[in-house]
């Protein structure tokens, strides 16, 4: 078997902030091979976003990792120095954000956003770069990239703004992109396309991918493995066909009853009844209990642990480890 | 939230950086350096000027550098009758000056060598120096000086101290007589700082073409000083004229004078002190004390022309009742008024002719600070209680009058009189007392000085005589025996100085009595000169101006 | 010439007013914040003293104008804390008093620049069309001038005194307030409640008053919190010209400007009133800072 | 070219708004001047005026014409350049004014850019250190900075520095005795620069003395409004997406922070650099007469207390008028750091 080229381990996440501490993740652990899409799927404040930031460590200031570690290349990136983050930052690991025309900076026209980057981490002349970043606006399907080239964020359309997103993330060869909700804030009849485009640059570029979002819809289309988190914890993880044809946790399950039409951008999953705590760590027992269908007096006492259903599937709930839920 | 604990303790040392500015006198230090850094602060505090020995008078041309308040509000010497005197005073010269009461001679010859009186008092003539060169070029004669007299007559600022003139004639190149149409003091009149300037007639014939001719900065006169350069409302530059009949050689007397124009007393002050002029020509009286017993620095106190009065509206309940001006005569704190309005530098007037005027005179009574006579006369005229409001007016910019103004209120509160002070510019108190007597103020207060000096003529025809119209006679006050009396007494000044004394004062005894105005205190100009500034000769009847010829340094 | 950055973060004001809730979050948020905590006590000792002048105030008639000859021009002492004026009267009992036109004035002043601003921007938001154009340009063009120099021209053409200077700053700040409460406004009729009346038939006029302007109050109160310390500081410049307060009134402005004539010897004359006018103005601006941060949405993202 | 033709329309539109707002203000200082005073024509040539005379006036400015001739009439002279006479000095208000102008140019000049570079190092410095001692200290130096009267701010430096201290000196904006050793050639009417021109450096040395307590007084009001706008708009743009952005992309936090970050600080920044020209020109009256300033602060005081009603109301369209112009440049300006401004 070869190595994960991410792995992260027991992660731990605290914010603080003026109403007291809460605990956004709470020992998540997943690993991410090389050249496969890995899914993390879960509603919004369920930490998925944090997860994707953490691996980055581009946490917000009230953020604090308390517990885990995250090994990258074999490296843990919790331990190295900011100069060498900043290496693999954009270097080897890029990120694509939800909204595009929140994520490029207003005033700086794409091409020197882009040129920037390139330089930084290929260490390009600035024609060179130049050059590279027109072959990679070109590979993401934009049209006339020269004028692209010299615009603005704010006189390119969303899709075409998130293509150039594309094309940064991929232009340094990368070797991990994380795409966080990369087509939401699209319309759309362009979201296909979009994830369409990533699948196939990733295919041809062999990277490995992160693909956060709330849609699992999007997962099952594009993702070899994934897993499900719910308030800061993993509830299920596997290879996605397993999960999508067996799904373990009642949670994962409610989740798959709400999967929209395909594109659709509804956010809530009105499946489920209830919200999301806001601060899971003061519960005990298991977070998922008020809002389950099938809860048990156990689940309110005590937390499920992680239970192999196979080597590739695994869920946190007591109805797994009886093997008895479907 | 501990971030916002360190805000407080950084303002509150910002709080004590800043009223520590104000130079507080903190506890003793326990170091030696910090005692003496602070015995010097004092010591600065009580003698804040440099040394002025220490200043050197650098080298080029010798200036004098002087602060004064003085505006122009024209450079036409004909129409001059305002603060611009400071400078005309310098580039002009009259016939003859008037001097100070102390000195033994009444005149100064100046453009005039000397001059005569006919016995009735009607013709004069003076006889020109020789060989006086106005700035221009001009030569002075007869017929300049008739050119400036008519002209000053004609359509001068101040063309009323030329009423009693009939006719100038020309005698021969250097005589000129003029014929009165009454007998008048025509000596006094011809040392007028305003409107008897001698002009040179070429400047005066482009005046008459072009009315804005001077205003350019033109001047053409004969006296000591041209103009150099001025910027309005900021400073004047005046250059010796080298041609001056009276000559440079015998003193060192400045090449240039610097005027700059700044009107705040306390911006003079501290120009003084801080070694930016010499001189400094009105410094704010409170501070004044500070440079008694400077050394290295003379301090002056003299008398002046100036008097403050007040005008009761005669026209209006409850003043037109004599016994209620008499009470409030009676009601206010002279003394008081002296020391806090004047600061110490006045004395109490008799009636409205300041001392050392004529026709000023000792046996002119005074009212004195009296609460309990001023109750009993109001409660004759029928107000015990007082009971009544008035209002009283001053000009905003007079800092005397903003000081004794509120002593009148709080004084005539004690006697059941309401006093409601408006302070506004003197000339919109002005127009507003002239434009409807019967609904003006109660009370004008009015700083007041004669044009030329004959407080006879100007003081008491000006602000007691009865007139259709009023101009100064703010209490629009008609009596026919006071008027009889000056009239009379004014005819006589030239020709019976004794019987025009006598008629004057008993005027003026009348005046008191009925009390249309009250007569609060005759001022006491105060200023210093720094020692090393020499020649300087003090002139009360040349209140506008400062003549910088006579001034040297060694 | 105000901070008026807090325009851009009233948006997010959803719910219609909770003003009991929200004058509990204030006092909590003081009583939470030193600084908030320490400006919420110098305004209320303020106010303190300016209700209770005339009796704290060791001299009140001198404080009030009152000349009093025998004692003028003292230094500092135990009788007098910062000596007396040129007319005797306590410089103590003077800054106290004057703390009335100082406490008084701006209040009335933003009272009412509020009250003429606010609905006339409530309309212009709320309406929209042409009716938003006519007000809002007329606005533009008194916010085009300097505030100052605007109060300034209107003082001297009214004539001098502390009512005139009072007038001249009311017309010269409303427009500040038509333009907060018209951005406010004009998302707040884009907002469901709003729509949802209207589409009731509710009366414009009735959703103005009550779902539009009440909704405004907490931003224009924390405009008008910090403006109360401008105002304070306009008032101080006006007299500090002589366009405000005319004497004997007592005028922290005025009070400094008659001191310029001592400050190298008798400097307390100038400085204290001065100081007067620093601390309650820092203080409206910190309360002002401390209510903005309690309505500004951004520190609880 | 595209961006260029939109920059240009937006310019001219802005220039044409402009060019409405300076006829709107006229109006209103058409109303000031003539309609709120009781008797304009007595206000207009002062108090010494004779019935006469303001039935002179009166015909000249139309006031016995219907309010829109009068405004016409007003606005013709306006645009002929004849803003009246000044009723102390008798001289047209547009020259004083154009007299006194470069003095208080220079003040206000030199006041802005310390303002201005302190204001933006201080901010962004204390936006970088968020919540230690230095921006702490930055942040109550700026609400004191704000709170604090021009006029009383003057009188503790003067006394600080002058009396305490004789460092610097107390007013005016040279030495009179400079005039006589070392005049400055008077070129431009700004000491400073008229002084670099002529190499007359015992004169700039001058000038600069004179010009720090004055110039450090009208700063200190609007350098704290523009560190804390800084500040605020720094830590705001740093929490934006673009910038995680480019955190998340590698580049130097420098870079980061004094170009990405600063250039989206900017322009609402210059935003309050424009409203506090207007705060720092009325402020200026404050330190003029403080510091004996001879410009047109002095002479507004003056022209107030003179109830010199015609220079009044040249002064107020003068400052109205000049400061239009201020926003018409800062809006042009942020067309050149802001692509998207010229659409909106």
């Amino acid at each position: 078997m070869r190595d994960p080229i991410l792995r992260i381990e027991d992660l731990h996440i605290e914010f603080r902030t003026s109403r007291g501490v809460i605990h956004a993740l709470q020992g998540v652990t997943f690993d991410v091979m090389p050249g496969e899409i890995f899914g993390v799927v879960g509603e919004t404040g369920c930490g998925k976003t944090i997860t994707g930031l953490s691996v980055l460590r581009l946490l917000p200031r009230s953020a604090r990792i308390t517990q885990g570690n995250i090994r990258f290349e074999g490296v843990d990136l919790l331990k190295i120095s900011q100069r060498e983050m900043r290496s693999i930052r954009g270097g080897k690991i890029s990120i694509i954000f939800q909204d595009p025309s929140t994520s490029m900076n207003p005033l700086f026209t794409i091409g020197f956003q882009m040129n920037k980057v390139i330089r930084e981490h290929l260490k390009f002349s600035r024609e060179k770069a130049r050059e590279r970043a027109l072959t990679m606006l070109a590979a993401t399907g934009l049209p006339d990239v020269e004028r692209i080239y010299d615009s603005y964020p704010h006189q390119l359309s969303g899709g075409m703004l998130q293509r150039a997103m594309i094309a940064l993330a991929l232009s340094c060869e990368h070797s991990l992109l994380i795409a966080d909700e990369p087509t939401t804030a699209l319309d759309v009849t362009i979201q296909s396309q979009i994830l369409q485009l990533m699948r196939e640059l990733q295919q041809k570029l062999g990277v490995a991918m992160i693909l956060i979002t709330h849609n699992l819809g999007v997962v099952a289309n594009m993702c070899d493995r994934l897993v499900v988190l719910y308030a800061g914890r993993v509830v299920e993880i596997g290879e996605s066909r397993s999960i999508f044809e067996n799904p373990q946790h009642p949670y994962t399950r409610g989740l798959m009853s709400a999967i929209p039409a395909p594109g659709s951008r509804g956010n809530r999953l009105s499946a489920i009844p209830g919200n999301v705590p806001i601060d899971p760590g003061a519960l005990k027992g298991c977070v998922f209990a008020p809002r389950c269908a099938f809860v048990m007096p156990r689940c309110l006492k005590e937390s499920p642990v992680m239970f192999h259903l196979s080597k590739d599937h695994a869920s946190t709930c007591f109805l797994a480890e009886r093997g008895d839920l479907f | 939230m501990n971030n916002r604990w360190s805000i407080i303790c950084i303002m509150m040392i910002f709080a004590l950086i800043l009223s520590a500015c104000g130079g507080v006198k903190t506890t003793p230090q326990v170091s030696q350096e910090t005692v003496s850094v602070e015995q010097s602060i004092e010591e600065e505090a009580a003698n804040p000027t440099p040394a002025p020995a220490d200043t050197p008078i650098p080298e080029g041309p010798r200036v004098l550098k002087v602060a004064a308040t003085a505006n122009i509000t024209t450079w036409d010497p004909v129409k001059s009758f305002s603060t611009e005197a400071l400078y005309m005073g310098n580039f002009y010269e009259g016939l003859i000056r008037i001097n100070p009461p102390s000195a033994s001679e009444r005149f100064t010859p100046l453009l005039a060598e000397k001059w005569d009186v006919s016995e009735d008092g009607l013709v004069w003539t003076f006889y020109l120096r020789e060989g006086v060169k106005f700035h221009d070029g001009e030569l002075l004669t007869a017929e300049a000086v008739k050119k400036s007299i008519e002209a000053a007559k004609d359509h001068g600022g101040a063309s009323f101290i030329w009423l009693p003139l009939g006719s100038i004639d020309v005698v021969d190149d250097l005589t000129v007589k003029f014929n009165l149409t009454y007998a008048a003091p025509l000596d006094l009149i011809a040392a007028s700082l305003y409107g008897a300037w001698i002009v040179s007639p070429k400047a005066l014939d482009a005046a008459a073409q072009d009315d804005q001719y001077f205003e350019a900065g033109i001047e053409a006169g004969t006296g000591p000083y041209m103009l150099e350069s001025y910027e309005p409302d900021k400073e004047v530059l005046m250059t010796r004229f080298d041609d001056y009949w009276g000559g440079w050689d015998d003193v060192k007397h400045f090449d240039k004078v610097l005027i700059t124009i700044t009107p705040e007393a306390v911006q003079q002050q501290q120009m003084l002190e801080s070694g930016e002029v010499d001189l400094a020509l009105s410094i704010p009286l409170e501070n004044m004390e500070q440079f008694k017993n400077k050394p290295g620095v003379t301090f002056y106190e003299e008398p002046s022309l100036y008097n403050y009065v007040g005008f009761f509206n005669t026209l209006r309940k409850p003043l037109d009742d004599p016994k209620v001006r008499k009470a409030l005569s009676y009601a206010i704190p002279y003394n008081d008024i002296i020391k806090i309005g004047g600061q110490g530098y006045g004395i109490q007037s008799r009636g409205p002719v300041p001392a050392g005027v004529w026709p000023y005179s000792e046996e002119v009574p005074q009212y004195t600070y009296d609460l309990t006579k001023a109750k009993e006369l109001l409660a004759e005229a029928g107000y015990p209680d007082g009971g009544f409001e008035l209002t009283l007016t001053y000009a905003a910019e007079n800092q005397a009058e903003e000081r004794l103004a509120p002593l009148i209120k709080d004084s005539f509160a004690e006697i059941g009189v309401t006093v409601n002070i408006e302070a506004i510019q003197f000339n919109q108190q002005w127009e507003k007392a002239k434009a409807d007597p019967a609904n003006a103020q109660d009370i004008f207060l009015l700083l007041y000085w004669p044009t030329y000096s004959d407080a006879g003529t100007d003081n008491l025809y000006s602000m007691f005589h009865s007139s259709e119209v009023p101009f100064f006679n703010l209490s629009y006050w008609k009596d026919e025996e006071f008027d009889k009396k000056i009239d009379e007494a004014a005819a006589l000044t030239v020709t019976d100085p004794k019987k025009s004394q006598q008629l004057y004062t008993e005027a003026m005894t009348r005046l008191v009595d009925q009390a249309p105005g009250f007569f609060l205190y005759d001022v006491t100009a105060v200023f210093t000169f720094p020692d090393y500034i020499k020649g300087y000769q003090y002139n009360m009847n040349y209140p506008f101006t400062t003549f910088f010829y006579p001034m040297y340094t060694e | 010439m105000a901070i008026k950055e807090s325009i851009s973060n009233i948006q997010s004001l959803d719910t219609p007013p909770q003003s009991r809730r929200t004058l509990v979050h204030i006092a909590q948020v003081i009583l939470r914040d030193p600084l908030a905590l320490l400006s919420t006590i110098i305004i209320i000792v303020f106010f303190f003293v300016a209700v209770f002048a005339y009796q704290l105030a060791p001299f009140p008639e001198q404080g009030a104008g009152k000349s009093n000859p025998a004692t003028a021009m003292l230094d500092p002492s135990p009788e007098h804390p910062i000596g007396t004026d040129r007319l005797g009267r306590d410089m103590l009992s003077r800054i106290i008093i004057a703390s009335r036109p100082a406490l008084v004035v701006p209040i009335v002043v933003v009272f009412l620049a509020v009250i003429i601003g606010a609905p006339l921007g409530a309309i212009a938001g709320y309406k929209g069309g042409w009716l938003d154009e006519v007000i809002m340009r007329i606005t533009d063009l008194f916010l085009a001038f300097p505030f100052l120099l605007l109060a300034m021209s209107i003082a001297t053409a009214l004539g001098r005194g502390l009512d005139k200077a009072a007038i001249a700053l009311i017309v010269s700040w409303w427009p500040w307030y038509t333009r907060l409460t018209r951005s406010i406004a004009a998302s707040l009729s884009q907002r469901y409640f709003v729509m949802a009346a209207r589409s009731i038939g509710v009366r414009d006029s009735v959703i103005i008053l009550r779902h539009i302007l009440p909704n405004c109050i907490s931003p224009i109160l924390v405009q008008a919190t910090i403006d109360l310390g401008l105002v304070i500081l306009a008032m101080g410049g006006l007299a500090f010209l002589g366009l405000g307060t005319q004497p004997p009134a007592p005028d922290w402005g005025l009070m400094v400007s008659d001191g310029r004539t001592f400050i190298f010897k008798q400097w307390w004359l100038s400085t204290y009133p001065g100081l007067a006018i620093f601390i309650v103005v820092l203080a409206f601006n910190l309360l002002g800072d401390t209510l903005r941060d309690v309505f500004d949405p951004r520190q609880y993202r | 070219m595209l961006m260029n033709l939109q920059k240009a329309e937006y310019i001219l539109r802005r220039l044409l708004t402009s060019v409405f707002v300076l006829l709107g203000l006229t109006v209103i200082t058409f109303f000031i001047a003539r309609v709120v005073p009781s008797n304009a024509a007595a206000l207009y040539i002062g108090p010494k005026a004779r019935p006469e005379d303001i039935e002179r006036v009166t015909k000249l400015l139309g006031l016995d014409k219907p309010l829109p001739v009068q405004y016409l009439v007003y606005m013709r002279d306006v645009l002929k350049g004849d803003w009246g006479t000044s009723i102390s000095s008798k001289r047209p208000v547009l020259q004083e004014i154009a007299s006194r102008f470069p003095a208080t140019f220079e003040l206000l000049c030199t006041a802005m850019i310390i303002a201005v570079a302190t204001g933006i190092v201080v901010g962004v410095i204390s936006a970088q250190w968020q919540g230690k001692w230095l921006d702490i200290l930055v942040r109550a130096a700026s609400i004191v900075g704000v709170s604090v009267p021009a006029f009383w701010l003057g009188l503790l430096l003067q006394i600080l520095f002058f009396r305490n201290l004789n460092i610097l000196p107390l007013s005016g904006r040279v030495d009179s005795d400079l005039r006589f050793t070392h005049p400055i050639m008077v070129t431009t009417g700004i000491y400073l620069i008229d002084a670099i021109i002529h190499q007359n450096w015992v004169a700039l040395k001058d000038v600069c003395l004179h010009m720090i307590l004055p110039a450090l007084t009208l700063a200190a009001y609007p350098a704290s409004l523009i560190a804390r706008m800084t500040r605020a708009t720094m830590l705001e743009v740093q929490s934006q997406d673009y910038i995680r952005t480019a955190r998340a992309y590698g580049l130097k936090e420098s870079f980061i922070v004094y170009i990405l970050a600063l250039k989206n600080a900017i322009s609402p920044t210059l935003t309050v650099i424009g409203l506090t020209l207007a705060y720092a020109l009325t402020g200026s009256f404050f330190v003029e007469i403080v510091f004996n300033w001879p410009g047109l602060g002095m002479f507004t005081v003056r022209s107030l207390l003179n109830l010199d009603y015609p220079a009044i109301m040249g002064i107020t369209l003068f400052g109205a008028i000049g400061y239009v112009l201020i926003n018409l440049l800062v809006d042009i300006v942020q067309t050149w750091i802001d692509p998207r401004i010229s659409l909106s």
